[in-house]
């Protein structure tokens, strides 16, 4: 789970990371409210959670509040790389000497230390690039988390990267403090780009960028209130609510499948055979008649979608339980047109077939094997575009 | 012969007495799987399905009827304290199906599991199951068979799917091991492909992977320089979009990284064979040792 | 470092360990005060760095003031083992249902997992007994400090301990806590005999016994001010405030070496010349003048010394230095009776050696080989106890 | 041949410009040994003695001069983050002179460093010579020189005494390797004598011990049945007092465990000489080589 930026300067707040003072808002009132609060210069920066929205004029600064107004009516409501503005961040701007850069995130190369940990006297740039042009530019410390963050990393670090002295002290304690926010906060990534050592010589984070691991969730109850389901499609959200596994695609030739491999596999060979594939959805295992049901709702609640593939392969999973989610959903959805070609193996999977021929619903198409199941659903979207 | 599962596996069960635990632990002993023992705390002393003796700890099994692999179903917030109990029980197999454990938590399992010289495999996997001797973990034991063909696999439904393939066309497996699909798994495909090229009884190998990291094009690398028998590859994820997550925590493509092109792409630069499909991947396999 | 009771206590209620309500007294009427305000029964005990003070009388129960002040006059000044009693605990007595051992201690024999953890269901006993005559009902584990005490290492202890189910929470609780004890506090033990299930269903800490880990006293410094050199033999006492590694023993022939295995060695060879060495003294490595004055004056104000050897194999130490550090303590003591046998080899021993001819000081006899040294002393040493 | 150490080990020393690390530094140039860098944080770029380059870091003595063992005289409280530090810059030999280093400390390291599969002697000990090849740490060199007789000892100066009494009879060493007489070491008797075991050049090995623990016990059996060759041992802390610390840390009777009687007894018992003392000791060695 990504955080936006203001909520990730809320946890870095909470782990004693020096973040410039700030207030998010949504509209363009509220950001002029905040910047005549926190006096003088402010920057506004939109809340988006995808890379280069400097460039793309998502960062503006303002020197009254009715400048703050003013830019944030400008970045609220834009577009950048897809993802709407919503929210903006109103926050003091400071004074700068340099700025840096430096993550820790998990790294699932080097398992037995699989913490890592960058950083570098480039801040503020596209730090992918710089990895690609100046590898030697970023300073990298692998850490085991029985062993933890050890001030030999530290100096790795700030060595490594050619931090200058006067900024040792302050980076050093960001760092720390970042690793706390990682291990304590169950953290997939921890990035700060730029940290800005400014004139009176701290150091502060100006961006903040962190990733929460998903499966964590259950120790921090507290985030699960942060993530932003508006910021997802439609379908991904009625998904995410009904707790299946969906990732929404661009094509014609809905999928369902149980277990990831397999779906994956399905959507491969539906575009082997010419096909574009509209989502990834796994039911995942031991899947029953209304886990099918909501996963067919959301599928073909997309209006691109002109048919649909069900591919089971049943282990804990029972085809007998698939054929009825099916047919529920169809009661429940009532007027649908897409065919749904459906292929059934494995645990209960004749009973399965039985029930879905004994229905003998117009809209199913049974199929013996996945590549036949993948090319008649191929075949049906093409039939139903023209 | 097989790799690290047969007849002789003495097995215990940690939440044997859950529903999951119940459920598969039922049909891996009526595959004939041995197992010796289960564990859940405070119900030491029970019987499970009034044959199995239950203890509080993974120790106790260990002691009392000899335990030598442990199973794992407990809840993901529990999970990782059951690897570290079955590591310092001194078992020499774990296997871990639960999913949805903290990446932080295997973490801290990893290097300790691996500085004690233990095989973990999972987690957020199927299992392991030596045709006609044993299973250990949920694949469906119906739809294999002994057989020439080593498989191992990051995944669960889709290994079923390719084992079916071979086997509904005559051809069985010696060992099929899924290692999960999780960032940080306890096995990988070199630890496996080690086993198999030492393992007389395999033939052949078939590895399935998906998008994500990249112990596919390691193991293409190990595989090349230390497997003297053919490989077939398979690898699911064409399709898949950069940065989202493929149902499996560990299925995700960073920026250039982990596509499914370039695993097909190592394997095939290696000299390796690589199915487009499941179905052409068994197909291949069978071609192998035919 | 050994803690005493009421001083291990004091760390048990830092780490939120349960422990009866009570207060320290070096007088009666303190004990007596300390029972008015704690109301009703209580216990006094001895504070001794020694076991089996209960079976010598040293822990006696009152149930008024009068009757805490009077039992505590018995218990102070007692002599327990050679240990004097100069304070007493009184606490709180309260009811107890059942009693249990509880430890944590490094362990060097398994040195991936050095923390060795233990219980028993016999508490309030021997535990060194219950370990050789019932070893199955002491349960342990081995944690490595990397990984951490982990719940599965409390089921471990509670299971194999055999600890009844309705003090599973309290005595886990408790274990947590002597563990975090341990680490947090550089123990080298941590020992509850016994822990107290109370009729009200709680588990207290009736005893405690704390041995920190020297080298760690730089984490701790609020550590130092414990550590009672009053308990120390004056000679201990001296060398500790100078700085020196010193054992005091019962015989007549003093002994300075440098290095802890050359000492021992050097104590060795002169019991194997018929000798009783009076003590165990290393100067450590790279000792100057100084050192080896402090050491002669420590181990010649021990009266039964009779003679002294020093036993030096310069490395890092000068042999040079040695020598003058004998003369300069010769000067300063003054009065010295007894001879000292000289042995120096390695780093500048010709200098040193040479030192000493030109001093030509009556009390020096120098030796050419450690053998020959420890005879000398010993011969010395019977001559001058004759 | 010796062990773990020759002239041609490249030696990064961990705190070269303090007071400790610059005066043996010296001593173990002087010697011959070929230190290629030193390390103190901050003082990166300066040249130590106008000759050896400091680096802030190992992991830089490493890759810019290929530094392949370390030498550590930082203070205790900073020692086990030396030590944490050296493993991951990838050496294989690690040497720590350090005392005083707290237990929990050495708790932590210890794992770690074994499980990187690193060879750590000490902390606390006077580091190990190979004569005439290579000195890291502070045993002096000039007391000693080449030969057949291996040395393992938990002791420094003891140590010293019959590397001393065996050469100024004529009888030098192979190698001579202080362990270090804490508690928790990194490398114990039987690591040291297992490579001695292998090693051509050693013909009789001295085995120097004292009270505390039962390194000295196992190393008795463990030669009994690995060791090929001559062994004397030696033990010191017969008239040692039960309880008390007798210098060294680990140097300590608790109860009847750990006294110098049973580690002797130990020896003999498995058909080894124990010398009565450091000079007996230097005899009996010179008997089984001559």
């Amino acid at each position: 789970m990504d955080l936006f930026e203001y909520q990730a300067k809320d946890l870095f707040r909470k782990y004693g990371i020096p973040v410039p003072d700030g207030k998010v808002a949504s509209s363009p009132k509220q950001a002029g409210a905040i910047a005549t609060k926190l006096g003088g210069n402010v920057v506004v920066k939109a809340q988006v959670q995808v890379g280069g929205r400097g460039k793309a004029g998502g960062i503006k600064l303002a020197s009254t509040p009715a400048e703050a107004e003013s830019v944030a009516s400008q970045i609220l409501g834009m577009d950048i790389k897809g993802h709407k503005v919503r929210r903006v961040l109103v926050e003091r701007a400071g004074d700068i000497k340099s700025e840096f850069y430096a993550s820790f995130l998990l790294d699932r190369s080097e398992k037995n230390r699989a913490v890592l940990g960058m950083a570098s006297a480039r801040g503020g740039v596209d730090i992918e690039e710089v990895a690609a042009t100046e590898p030697e530019a970023i300073a990298r410390v692998s850490v085991s988390p029985l062993v933890g963050l050890r001030p030999y990393h530290i100096r790795a670090l700030l060595f490594g990267a050619g931090i200058p002295a006067e900024a040792h002290k302050g980076v050093g304690s960001l760092l720390e403090k970042m690793y706390e926010a990682l291990v304590s906060g169950d953290g997939a990534l921890v990035e700060v780009n730029p940290m800005a050592l400014t004139g009176s010589g701290d150091v502060v984070a100006l961006d903040a960028k962190v990733s929460i691991d998903d499966n964590a969730a259950f120790r921090h109850p507290d985030l699960e209130k942060l993530l932003d389901v508006s910021a997802l499609d439609k379908q991904e959200r009625a998904a995410k609510e009904r707790g299946l596994n969906y990732v929404k695609l661009d094509g014609t030739v809905g999928i369902i499948g149980n277990g990831a491999g397999l779906t994956m596999s399905t959507l491969d060979v539906v575009a082997q055979a010419g096909g574009t594939p509209a989502n990834f959805l796994d039911i995942g295992g031991g899947a029953n008649a209304e886990t099918m049901a909501s996963g067919i709702g959301v599928i073909l609640s997309d209006r691109k979608v002109k048919s649909l593939l069900v591919n089971i392969f049943g282990g804990i999973t029972r085809c007998d339980l698939v054929a009825q989610g099916i047919l529920e959903a169809l009661q429940q959805l009532g007027d649908v047109k897409a065919p749904i070609v459906v292929r059934l193996d494995g645990t209960n999977a004749e009973e399965g077939r039985k029930i879905l021929q004994d229905a003998n619903h117009p809209n199913i198409v049974p199929s013996p094997t996945m590549l036949d199941a993948a090319a008649e659903a191929v075949k049906l979207a093409k039939k139903r575009r023209h | 012969m097989s790799i690290l599962l047969n007849e002789e596996t003495k097995v215990v069960v940690q939440g044997i007495t859950g529903s999951e635990g119940t459920f598969h632990t039922r049909r891996n002993v009526a595959y004939g799987t041995n197992v010796v023992a289960g564990v859940t705390p405070g119900k030491g002393g029970q019987k499970w399905d009034d044959s199995v003796p239950v203890y509080d700890t993974v120790d106790e099994a260990v002691r009392e009827v000899g335990a030598n692999a442990s199973l794992i179903f407990v809840p993901a917030r529990f999970a990782a304290d059951a690897i570290f109990e079955a590591a310092d029980a001194g078992v020499g197999l774990i296997v871990c199906i639960t999913e949805g454990i903290p990446v932080l938590d295997m973490a801290r399992v990893y290097p300790y599991v691996q500085s004690r010289g233990i095989t973990l495999i999972g987690p957020n996997c199927p299992g392991l199951i030596s045709p006609g001797k044993a299973n250990m973990g949920i694949i469906p034991g119906e739809i294999t068979g002994p057989g020439p063909i080593g498989l191992v696999s990051r995944s669960g439904t889709l290994t079923y799917q390719v084992m079916y393939e071979m086997w509904t066309r005559g051809v069985g497996q010696s060992t099929c091991i899924g290692i999960g699909g999780d960032p940080i798994v306890g096995t990988n495909f070199i630890d496996v492909l080690g086993r198999f090229a030492e393992d007389p009884e395999t033939k052949a190998v078939v590895l399935i992977g998906e998008i994500g990291g990249d112990d596919e094009e390691r193991a293409a690398s190990f595989a090349k320089e230390n497997v003297d028998k053919p490989i077939v590859a398979y690898v699911a994820g064409f399709t898949a979009p950069e940065g989202k997550r493929m149902g499996h925590a560990g299925a995700i493509v960073s920026g250039s990284k982990g596509t499914a092109a370039a695993k097909a792409e190592a394997f095939e630069s290696m000299g390796f064979r690589v199915g487009r499909s499941p179905t052409e991947t068994a197909l291949f396999a069978i071609e192998a040792v035919r």
